[in-house]
């Protein structure tokens, strides 16, 4: 029995069904990687996903019950990060990660420091994110993603802006993850080098999941 | 890393304590509502007239029609600029029940701009020649039914979030629904400018507030997670 | 409980048959009604031993005013079946109701208006009925603008469902309130618009304009009802079969 | 390819049509300023009185303080969003005359809000209890005034770009400017009520106008450079 | 003599200098790939070249005379794609590209739709682009590019979002319009595969440019 698994997803958008019946499953320790074509629905799942997105059908089960993408519960075991990094402009590092994070579990300053640290964001972590570049942000959002404590993570196009170093910092956030028995769905066009074995990819957009 | 999850009280309090702590990096714009309100009142005599006592008459009509447009206009950064960064996505999928999180909001909101705007109103009504007798009528009617503003706001703002160029649309919204209040909140002003008792208006306005308290933070939450999508 | 038969009778297919099979009814309903009252009302009634012929706008005048209200609570009402039971018909309903409830707000003012000219020798006066039928239109007005910002049918709907019902939860709360401003202030005596006891040859088309005119707006509720089903539903199978 | 440069007199046409094909997308926005006015001045005779004769008095300063404040409220989206979405430096960087550009922006502006807001003040005056002699001059009246309205509030709207929750610092920044317009405006429209003759403030609100043309274009290109950097 | 030159660049941000003193050269038919870690000052540096960002100091030239980064004649010969595409949500692709290039040179209709499909958006060309992904939006910014018939393009990030398709597509063009003695200023992480002898790289952050 796979920890998460999503059949009869039908998602209706402008026209067309962008998904049509769309089946996964993903066990423990896997990451599933999103792929397709720009435009094929990759967005549009991971918000349906993670509940911000209402779908004509979907049934999602989540270790063994069936829930609703709505649900606070299950909302509490997941984390999603999107296109765009949730950042506040006028906020330290330390702030947003302290506040995103807080607002799901007790964190201490000392741990959100030390996750910055991971994601390389030290030299920058007291100034307010609005002066940081476009990669520097990522790694800010990308250090509420550990803390957070959650088991499954939803990430759309995490490496977006991240030079070299950025993204195989990803890489590893993502394996460290995994060998602690997480699972992570992740849109990403690049062949990033996760270790096969843990990696599933779903092409969306045929209406065909194949794990 | 064992996960202590956040209670909603505690959730409540760190959104409540992150808008404000945010207010007070951009200290020009606690006073942004408190200088409009100010320009709004006194551009009123310039276009109207100077004699003190034809103004002490249009004194109610003016101060909440200005406290009320001072609030709406800063409600359109309540939601939309959570909006924009992503911020109010994370609230929809945090875990915490999202009607407690509108309620701080809101909260903050009102403290915000609710509260200073009413401290502001004594100054502004000896402006318009209302004698200091009235001060406390006035303070506590605008005390009460900033609070309804705040909540209705609330509500428009959440609507109006998966719309462009929303800000005009928000108070096409919200202005008709806030007919009670100014008209209460006048009335309230216009007893306490006369010197006469004014708990009848006042119990309205509080009726309103209640009201609003329990309805509106249930509507917000349901109108962000439509805005949103 | 079970819900199906609730279900079924919200279904479009059923829905879109049943509203074609109706429409004409009320149509010619309506049609038939409303000829026989303006027949009775403009030129067998007697003229108002004050105002003459003038009064005879009151047979547009108080049936559109009473149906733009009530327009309204079929709107919320439809809104909040769509919100709660997820039925999209219900959204559908609402859609359909808020134009025609406008149209009707618009022209109970206008007939208002131009009747206040010889009465009041004025075209607007802050009377409370007066006053709370403006927000009414304007609360209109902003359902239809939230409306027209979304791009996204399904969220421009809900979106308005929470309006329109917060709307519903207000309007006899502005109701109440207007009535009560004004009642405190003293009234100008020109703009009572007494309820002058009705000779029953004046009240009789009056009733029956009342009737007509919902019977009205039941045809166009039906008619536009249909347009947003096929709207709505253009890429179902059973559209094709309809329309063949 | 050959490139064939467009002239300066073409780019503000195509911006200028741009910004009106833009506002027939979404004919409800077109509508929502003079929502706005009617409802704003719906506001003052409930938080004041029903009595006509009383609201015949405030009707310059209420129809003018709408006006002002609808005009306002439209401009906020008027850079805010061409800046949101990088159009504006495309604009800096188009090689076209930024100034020119920012006039084209400010015409439509001014095609959007300040015509229809100017034609639909006639309705609005009626209200009040304002005698239908008096409507030339107020149309003509508020046609001048909000030219210069638009272009202030360009000035203020290019200002502010470079601030979060511009809308209120907008008003602040736009409104002590628009001051003169509102007296004049205002002095204007009462006459017209009264039946005189209103050439001097016509005059004066002319001359607003004018010196806001050729100022006021300069200003809004060179606040619109500091904004985006 | 090169085309374009830059010399004594100085950008001073928040407390520090954050360009001191770079300086580089580009000649025709060359792409110079500007690489640095996240934050190291790509983006500030097309920023400033474009105008949009004034530096402390700054020795421009372009096509052998001096210019200033805000001259309009200079303008007219580049063109700036930053990091988020620069479209209209309520209009169609079609509409987009035609007002972004139609403010520079005369454009028809016909030329605007070859250059969408070129990008590969014909499929979408007459949707309001508020409705499309994140990838289909910048293959829109893209097609402005071709067309607009400058000389001079400064790409900030120009692959982001975009799928691996949709990366070689932009190689492609980057290419075709060197062939045709254009210039390109471009930040990009990853390495595309330029032929070598087209592309010159400048890391800057560490104050010395080394084309
Ligand atoms: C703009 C002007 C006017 C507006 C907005 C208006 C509004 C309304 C409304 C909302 C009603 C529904 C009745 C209700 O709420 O109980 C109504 C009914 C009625 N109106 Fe008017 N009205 C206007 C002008 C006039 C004038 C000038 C007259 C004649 C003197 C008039 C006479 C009536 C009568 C006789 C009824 C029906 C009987 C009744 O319910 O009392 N109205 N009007
Ligand atoms: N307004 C500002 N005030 C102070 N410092 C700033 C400001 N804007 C940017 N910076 C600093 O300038 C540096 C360079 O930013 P820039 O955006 O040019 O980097 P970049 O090379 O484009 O990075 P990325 O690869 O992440 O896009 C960053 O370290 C940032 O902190
Ligand atoms: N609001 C909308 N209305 C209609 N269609 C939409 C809307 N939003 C998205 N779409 C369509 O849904 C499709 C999928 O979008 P989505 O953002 O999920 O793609 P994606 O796989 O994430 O692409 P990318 O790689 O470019 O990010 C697109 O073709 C887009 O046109
Ligand atoms: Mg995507
Ligand atoms: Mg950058």
């Amino acid at each position: 029995m796979c920890e998460l698994s999503v059949k009869n997803l039908h998602v209706f958008r402008g026209e067309r069904y962008l998904l049509k019946g769309l089946e996964f499953e993903v066990p423990r320790g896997v990451c599933l990687q999103v792929a397709g074509a720009n435009g094929a629905g990759k967005t549009t799942l991971l918000r349906v996903m993670s509940g911000l997105l209402e779908p004509e059908a979907l049934e999602l089960r989540w270790r063994g019950g069936r829930v609703s993408p709505r649900d606070p519960e299950y909302h509490a075991t997941l984390f999603y990060l999107g296109h765009d990094p949730p950042l506040k402009d006028d906020f330290s590092a330390v702030e947003n990660v302290a506040f995103n994070v807080g607002i799901r579990r007790s964190v201490s300053r000392s741990d959100v420091r030390a996750a910055l640290e991971r994601v390389g964001a030290q030299r920058f972590a007291d100034l307010p994110v609005r002066t940081l570049s476009a990669g520097q942000r990522r790694r800010v959002a990308l250090a509420a993603l550990r803390l957070s404590g959650t088991n499954l993570w939803l990430l759309d196009e995490p490496v977006t802006n991240l030079d070299l170093a950025g993204q195989s910092l990803v890489v590893s956030l993502i394996e460290e993850h995994l060998v602690h028995g997480g699972l992570v769905v992740a849109a990403i066009h690049q062949d990033l080098g996760l270790s096969l074995s843990r990696r599933f990819s779903l092409n969306v957009g045929t209406g065909e999941g194949l794990p | 890393m064992s996960a202590q999850r956040t209670s909603t009280m505690t959730a409540v309090w760190l959104v409540l304590q992150r808008d404000l702590r945010l207010a007070t990096r951009r200290p020009a714009q606690l006073i942004q509502p408190l200088a409009f309100f100010a320009v709004v009142t006194l551009l009123f005599p310039l276009g109207y007239t100077p004699e003190l006592s034809k103004l002490r008459a249009v004194a109610p009509g003016v101060l909440w029609v200005g406290a009320l447009l001072a609030s709406m206009l800063a409600l359109e950064s309540l939601f939309r600029e959570d909006a924009g960064d992503g911020t109010l996505e994370q609230f929809v999928v945090s875990g915490q029940p999202l009607v407690a999180l509108m309620g701080a909001k809101t909260a903050a909101h009102w403290l915000l701009t609710g509260l200073p705007l009413t401290l502001m109103a004594p100054v502004l009504a000896i402006a318009l020649g209302v004698s200091v007798a009235a001060m406390p009528g006035i303070l506590l009617s605008l005390a009460i039914g900033t609070v309804s503003l705040s909540l209705l706001g609330a509500v428009g703002a959440g609507l109006t979030l998966g719309v462009r160029r929303g800000g005009v649309l928000l108070a096409l919204l919200t202005l008709p629904l806030a007919v009670p209040v100014l008209i209460f909140g006048a009335k309230a002003t216009e007893l306490a400018i006369a010197g006469e008792s004014l708990t009848g208006p006042l119990y309205l306005l509080g009726a309103l507030a209640v009201l609003g308290v329990t309805l509106a933070p249930i509507a917000a939450a349901a109108a962000v997670r439509i805005g949103l999508e | 409980m079970n819900w199906a038969w609730f279900h079924r009778l919200g279904s479009p297919p059923h829905i879109y048959r049943i509203a074609g099979t109706l429409t004409p009814w009320f149509a010619w309903l309506a049609g038939l009604l409303i000829i026989v009252a303006l027949y009775s009302g403009l030129v067998l009634a007697p003229p108002d031993y004050q105002q003459g012929d003038g009064f005879r706008i009151l047979y547009v005048h108080a049936p559109s005013a009473w149906l733009a209200v009530m327009i309204y609570g079929v709107m919320a009402s439809a809104a909040a079946i769509g919100l709660i039971w997820r039925m999209k018909i219900g959204h559908a309903v609402a859609a359909s109701c808020a134009g025609v409830g406008a149209w009707f707000t618009v022209v109970s003012l206008v007939t208002g208006m131009l009747w206040g000219k010889p009465m009041w020798g004025t075209y607007w006066v802050w009377d409370p009925r007066l006053t709370a039928q403006l927000i009414l239109l304007f609360l209109y007005l902003g359902y239809l603008g939230l409306r027209a910002g979304f791009d996204d049918l399904s969220r421009a709907d809900r979106a308005s469902a929470v309006l329109a019902i917060v709307g519903f939860i207000n309007i006899p709360v502005i109701r109440y309130s207007v009535e009560w401003w004004n009642s405190i202030h003293q009234a100008p005596s020109v703009m009572k618009m007494a309820r002058p006891s009705m000779p029953i040859d004046m009240l009789a088309p009056l009733l029956m304009m009342l009737l007509g005119f919902t019977l009205y707006f039941a045809a166009v509720l039906l008619v536009r009802l249909r347009a947003e089903i096929l709207r709505r539903e253009r890429t179902a199978s059973w559209i094709r079969e309809v329309l063949r």
